[in-house]
């Protein structure tokens, strides 16, 4: 989204928004829900793209702040090096929101993120469940140096340790490259029996099915040598294999309410209001983090065929209409 | 001054020196020579720290050589002219000329205009004229050559080799070279020479060494001795030169005859190189083109062979307009080149000799643009005798062989397609004696066949075997010789004297 | 087996014979990294194992032997890797159907998309001849901006997404098998094959390593520089896109990443392999030995479970080994 | 200025004082997008936003110096973008506490951090030359293996975490500012005017453009060539060293992803400056107006606000753009 026209009146204030990347399914959604949600929260928007690239970040927000931006929405995916930034925009008095993240230090007026160690928790119950405690996983991990894959990856793995240990966890650290998952879980396939597939993001989606099938494996849930899979992210795609039974169950990210939460806090900031711990009109809870900052935990639905409630969660339908999936043109 | 015992190099399977000695005494100018391949640049190499030697010792002044490493050591015990081209492209002429003792000013850093100034003094010693901010890589052959002399003879070392160094140079160069070389011999500095014109040999030196087959032969006083015995030791076998002019001669009497013209140049032009040359060359007739560097020759010679267009006139091979500035179009049209700067033009180092000598016959290699290495090894070994190249058999890289042997390989490469028309740049340029009759008695024997050939060069040798020799001067032509002419009337006629 | 390959192996000169025994340069490690893997895990030998792990190189076996092509005629290409991903993208984007999840244009049909993606190739290919044979760019420099061109185009026309569900031609080479070995197995070898011959056996081939090796004495023997090197680089960007329409039929799906850091692996395969980076050196089949030898020793990493953290240091270190291995054997300095 | 420039500007050959033009060679260019950036934003050239772009450019400016140093010896560095990680890297792990979030070692005090950062800097060069000079392998391929090597060690040490809370003395060059301006810029310049100094006016530097020229021609001249290599290829690594102290400084953390993918800006700057791969030829100045101009463009673009999933695109156009103009300008053919 680049800028929309007209300078930044009081009554449209201008704001600055970062895109940590573009080049995900999941990022892609996001930046076509800020624009969208810009007008419906009246505020005009800079926009600018870190390409997962900390530094760049540092240096669009310096260029965000020489165009006076009254407020800043960034979604650093590197929580430790973004503090100088946000010193820079503390200093400069301009309100930042963050997605996605939790920065390890620094002031922020709010965090706006589904907690990644959720979805983790999230897939590890769902196949803990269906695998009735035992069995072996595989877990196609995101990248090690990004912090939302480690968050899943500890999650999941503490969960499984603590609840279902006769399940052996086997983690594949995949780079977010598909191919490079494939591999590796083709490698995996050689060796003792799989019952079940973490995807640590949508990326590995369909590599994952053509392993399987290549080797007969993707047969329904009926049959006892079906392959329970777990995605994440909730794009499109996910949701219709959820309803073709490919794969069992993703964690929908939500994006859309990334964008509108985002904009909606940054432009609160701006008009001088504040907020406090506690649940919020729109279902989610504000709660204050150990650094001090309040951080809004947005829901991310676990999306299920039968829409059924797994160790102890609740998930809903791949049709359910509150899923940013369902409402996208593409 | 100067002394190797027992020197041995191996190159691989080939032995390049074999427990050769050689002494050098203070003062003495002293020629070595030998045919190609008989070990003489390694010698060099050796003597001026480039390459260890596998055995064997070389001492200065009686004392041991320096480190390998220590190069500034070196350079003060001796200075070399290489066969192989040291000076680099990208660099200025001044800075080639000064390369690790540029001239300093205040504060260790280097003083570009003091650089130029000697850069132009020491040029002008050589009456060498070039701009000496032009980068290296753009001067002609000679003009790299003298500069690279220069520089060796600049350092002030007592010790002085020159590889070939007249190989490059057109006459009045090589008399410009000489008269230095006797202004060094009376300051007391120490020559080591090695050519292959052995009259040069008898003309500046005063002891000569003979190697053959990486073994020394003889060292004995120039005095006294003439060039039969000289020779002989270079080939092991008692025969007189000349044979060569001989075949050639017979090859007059064949040639001629023949009707239309393989090669007709009408009022051929080029900017800044020649203009309005009318020229024919025909069947069995060798046409010799001479002339000093500046003269136009080789660019006229590289326009027939395709490798330039022409600005203006009209070129014919063997009655069909030639397509200007194709050198594939003028090889199919039966032309063969021997290009002058055989490493640039001349052939591919890491290939094979094979490779090389039948890169202009891909047709004969095999059906369908394929190549049949079989096929491709025997075209070669008849290439090989042929020209009685000295080589480990043909696939040996290029890069492996010697300086003459790589020059027969190019000659190869030429006549592998039977030309009807042969076109050479100084073919016999760094090439021994026997060897120069085998090129050129091969020149005698195409051109006996029915093929023209039209010889570019400044080296008597060269052209005394043509049937008429045309003079190019200032990029015309000046005059025309029938066979039999004098060296001094045909010397004078290169330096322009006379006309222009 | 070209000649060349005696050019490393000066103690050989003497037995022409053995020249092609450089090419066989790293069998001995590829050896070893077998006896070590099967004693790392039984399952390492297994036929499914082995089918696993040629399938998962063979796409990029393909640029590894496309780049051998470029680099033995003293050229470069960088821009192979995006080609990789970008040919399939945009087949895929031009066949998909317009709206829904397919975000696709919707043009043509889904027959079209084989043909497209070997014409996306194409079309890439000649673009970079134009700049690097008849501009004289600089080929480094030149598919260095292609490859971060194309890369960004995947990523502008796909909008980041990965585009799935697509023309069931498309899937073919990379899902089909033939007597119980994958299509892509097959074409991969079939194609190395080819080069080997080519390279080695014909009159063009021979010619880039003339050219590879000393470009004006190629000219004055009459080849013709400029059209054997277009002709090598457009074949190089026609493979590649034919390496990535492989892996697009395995996964399915094409990434907007699709290729991304690839060209590493291609140029340290093709170096280990005994390709030189100056051009006139090098053969096909020592190249697809490094590739093979990569891939196996990945292999060999992952069935035996190195700590995830260090999986990046050990390949680089194996390159490095590999790549002494390789100095050893051959006994040449390398530039 | 080394007259060498003269090099890439046949048509000055005779008027050896504007042989230095061919270092301005991009300087039109340079104005050309300040004109156009100003146009797009007025706030292009306001000092604030200079001061950004020189900043942000400046510790990859350090690496282009270095690789400029070790391309006109005529060899490569690919792994300098992973030392600029690494070193920095390391000396945290060293210096941080035990234990907590820190992950660090605490082996030594704060103080330690630079000098340790230089020292890894160092090894890792002595480690490339002793490969590259000392067992003549190839620069290539050797500093790529290193580079993914040094990448995998620094996601091994950090476990992929990033290191923070850093000793105040890895802050200083990227935090702090002298006369308003920040201390990376003035270092950044420094070096340049340095390396400017060293290798236009030094018998040491001009060795350099000897070596990349003809090492052979070179050695006969009676240069160490291969002591020259040595310090070139180690110099190069600990000025990457410090480019990534810079960073550190400046984003008061050490990410394990640190410095990856930057060396294809590194070599693309360089090249476009007029720095040949070739080795020999480009001066230090070309190769500062080369990164200038790059980081003034990405500027540009920002500020333009281009779409997203477009800027990839944009920036390989961009090289592509450059590179065309500088073949313009200087007239020559590249290698
Ligand atoms: N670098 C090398 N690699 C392999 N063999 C070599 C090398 N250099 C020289 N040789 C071999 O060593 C022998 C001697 O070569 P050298 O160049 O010394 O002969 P030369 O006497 O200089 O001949 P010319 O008069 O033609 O220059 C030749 O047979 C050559 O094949
Ligand atoms: N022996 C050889 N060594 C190196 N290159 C060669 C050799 N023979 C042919 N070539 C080159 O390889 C390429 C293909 O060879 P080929 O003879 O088929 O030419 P071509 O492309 O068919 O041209 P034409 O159609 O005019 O014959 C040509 O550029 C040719 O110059
Ligand atoms: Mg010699
Ligand atoms: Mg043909």
């Amino acid at each position: 989204g680049s800028s929309t026209k007209g300078g930044a009146s009081s009554s449209k204030p201008l704001v600055g928004v970062d895109y940590p990347r573009a080049d995900t399914d999941f990022w892609n959604s996001y930046i076509k829900y800020v624009p969208q949600f810009a007008g419906q929260q009246g505020v005009t928007l800079k926009t600018t793209n870190s390409q997962n690239d900390i530094s760049k970040l540092a240096s669009n927000v310096q260029t965000l702040i020489s165009q006076q931006v009254k407020g800043v929405v960034i979604a650093p995916q590197d929580t430790a090096a973004v503090k100088p930034t946000l010193q820079t925009l503390a200093a400069k008095k301009i309100p930042v929101v963050s997605i996605d993240t939790r920065p390890d230090s620094g002031k922020v007026f709010m965090i706006v993120r589904a907690d990644n160690k959720a979805y983790g928790e999230k897939a590890c119950r769902f196949l803990g469940t269906k695998l009735k405690g035992k069995g072996r996983v595989v877990d196609l991990e995101g990248d090690l140096t990004s912090i939302n894959g480690r968050d899943r990856t500890d999650a999941f793995n503490a969960c499984m340790k603590q609840n279902y240990p006769g399940i052996t966890v086997v983690g594949e650290p995949t780079n977010w490259d598909q191919d490079t998952a494939s591999r590796k879980l083709k490698t995996d396939l050689q060796g003792a029996p799989v019952n079940g597939v973490y995807m640590q993001a949508s990326f590995a989606l369909s590599g994952t099915l053509q392993a399987l099938k290549q080797r007969g494996m993707l047969v329904p849930p009926s049959n006892p040598k079906h392959v329970y899979i777990v995605s994440n992210d909730g794009i499109p795609q996910e949701l219709k294999d959820i309803k073709a039974g490919q794969i069992d169950a993703t964690v929908s990210q939500p994006a859309d309410q990334y964008a509108k939460y985002g904009l909606f806090y940054i432009k609160a900031a701006i008009d001088g209001k504040t907020f406090k711990p506690g649940k919020t009109d729109h279902g989610s809870t504000i709660i204050r983090t150990p650094q001090g900052n309040l951080e809004d935990q947005l829901p991310a639905p676990l999306v299920t065929l039968d829409g059924g409630s797994y160790g102890g969660i609740t998930s809903v339908k791949p049709d359910d209409t509150s899923l940013w999936g369902n409402h996208l043109g593409g | 001054m100067v002394e190797a015992i027992g020197v041995t190099k191996r190159y691989g399977p080939t032995t390049a020196l074999d427990a050769v000695g050689l002494s050098v005494a203070p003062g003495s100018t002293h020629a070595l020579v030998g045919r190609n391949g008989a070990g003489k640049s390694t010698l060099v190499s050796v003597l001026t720290g480039l390459t260890p030697a596998d055995a064997g010792t070389v001492r200065f002044h009686g004392r041991p050589a320096p480190h390998l490493a220590d190069r500034d050591a070196w350079r003060e015990v001796v200075a070399c002219v290489y066969q192989r081209s040291t000076t680099i492209p990208g660099l200025t002429v001044a800075e080639n000329l000064f390369l690790g003792r540029h001239p300093l000013r205040a504060g260790r850093l280097i003083s570009w205009r003091e650089l130029r100034r000697r850069a132009r003094e020491l040029l002008e010693t050589w009456q060498v004229d070039v701009d000496v901010s032009r980068p290296a890589g753009e001067l002609t052959v000679e003009q790299r050559q003298f500069v690279e002399i220069a520089r060796a003879l600049s350092f002030g070392a007592r010790f002085i080799v020159l590889d070939e160094p007249t190989a490059r140079l057109d006459g009045p160069a090589i008399t410009r070279l000489f008269e230095q070389l006797r202004q060094l011999q009376r300051q007391g500095v120490t020559i080591l020479f090695i050519s292959h014109h052995l009259q040069e040999v008898f003309e500046i030196c005063d002891t000569v060494t003979v190697f053959r087959d990486a073994r020394h032969i003889s060292t004995r006083p120039v005095a006294g001795l003439d060039e039969s015995d000289l020779v002989a030791d270079m080939t092991g076998e008692v025969r007189l030169p000349g044979a060569a002019r001989s075949a050639a001669g017979d090859a007059a009497d064949g040639g001629l005859l023949g009707a239309a013209p393989v090669m007709e140049a009408r009022g051929l032009g080029l900017d800044g190189a020649y203009q309005d040359v009318d020229l024919t060359v025909r069947p069995g007739e060798i046409v010799g083109l001479a002339g000093i560097a500046s003269s136009g020759r080789t660019e006229f010679a590289e326009t027939v062979a395709g490798l330039r267009a022409p600005d203006r006139g009209t070129l014919e091979i063997s009655g069909r307009p030639a397509r200007p500035g194709d050198v594939r179009a003028a090889i199919r049209g039966g032309v063969g080149l021997v290009p002058q700067d055989r490493h640039h033009q001349g052939f591919v180092a890491n290939l094979s000799v094979a490779e090389n000598a039948t890169m202009t016959v891909p047709e004969r290699l095999g059906p369908a643009g394929t190549v049949r290495p079989s096929a491709r090894d025997a075209l070669a070994r008849t290439l090989i005798d042929r020209l009685d190249i000295k080589t480990d058999g043909p696939r040996q890289p290029v890069d492996g062989l010697s300086g003459g042997n790589q020059q027969k390989v190019v000659m190869a490469r030429a006549l592998a397609g039977d030309p009807r028309l042969l076109v050479m740049v100084s073919p016999t340029a760094g090439v021994d004696v026997r060897s120069k009759e085998t090129l050129l008695s091969n020149v005698a024997r195409v051109a006996a066949e029915g093929t023209g050939v039209l010889i570019a060069s400044d080296e008597l040798e060269d052209l005394r075997g043509c049937h008429r020799v045309v003079v190019m001067f200032g990029g015309r032509i000046a005059a025309e010789h029938a066979a039999g002419w004098h060296d001094n009337e045909m010397v004078a006629a290169m330096e322009g004297i006379g006309h222009a | 087996m070209p000649d060349n390959a005696t050019v490393t192996l000066p103690g050989m000169r003497r037995l022409p014979a053995l020249a092609r025994l450089r090419d066989l340069a790293l069998i001995p490690a590829i050896i070893v990294v077998a006896i070590v893997g099967q004693a790392v895990n039984p399952v390492f030998l297994e036929g499914g194992n082995i089918i696993n792990v040629l399938q998962t190189m063979s796409e990029i076996a393909v640029m590894v032997l496309a780049e051998t092509l470029v680099l033995v005629a003293g050229k470069m290409d960088l821009s192979l890797e995006a080609t990789f991903g970008l040919a399939p993208g945009i087949a895929a984007w031009i066949c998909l159907p317009a709206g829904g999840s397919a975000h696709g244009l919707g043009w043509l049909g889904g027959a079209w998309s084989v043909p497209l993606t070997l014409l996306v190739g194409l079309a890439i290919g000649l673009l970079n001849s134009l700049l690097i044979v008849r501009f004289g760019l600089s080929a480094f420099i030149v598919t260095l901006g292609m490859q971060i061109t194309l890369h960004g185009m995947l990523t502008g026309i796909s909008g980041g997404k990965t585009f799935f569900n697509l023309p069931s031609s498309m899937l073919y080479i990379g899902t089909a098998e033939w007597g119980g070995v994958p299509v892509s197995i097959w074409l991969c070898l079939v194609l190395f094959a080819a080069g080997v011959g080519v390279l080695g056996w014909t009159r063009a081939g021979r010619s880039l390593y003339a050219i590879g090796g000393n470009t004006d004495a190629a000219k004055a023997a009459g080849i013709r520089t400029d059209r054997v090197l277009w002709v090598a680089i457009t074949t190089a960007s026609v493979l590649a896109a034919v390496g990535g329409l492989m892996l697009t039929g395995r996964l399915a799906s094409v990434a907007a990443a699709q290729g991304t850091g690839d060209i590493f692996t291609v140029f340290a395969a093709a170096v280990i392999g005994g390709v030189s980076l100056n051009g006139g050196k090098g053969t096909v089949f020592g190249a697809f030995t490094g590739i093979l030898l990569l891939y196996m020793i990945q292999n060999v990493l992952t069935l035996a479970g190195v700590p995830a953290q260090w999986i990046g240091a050990f390949n680089g270190a194996i390159i490095l080994v590999a790549l002494i291995l390789s100095r050893i054997t051959s006994g040449k300095r390398q530039e």
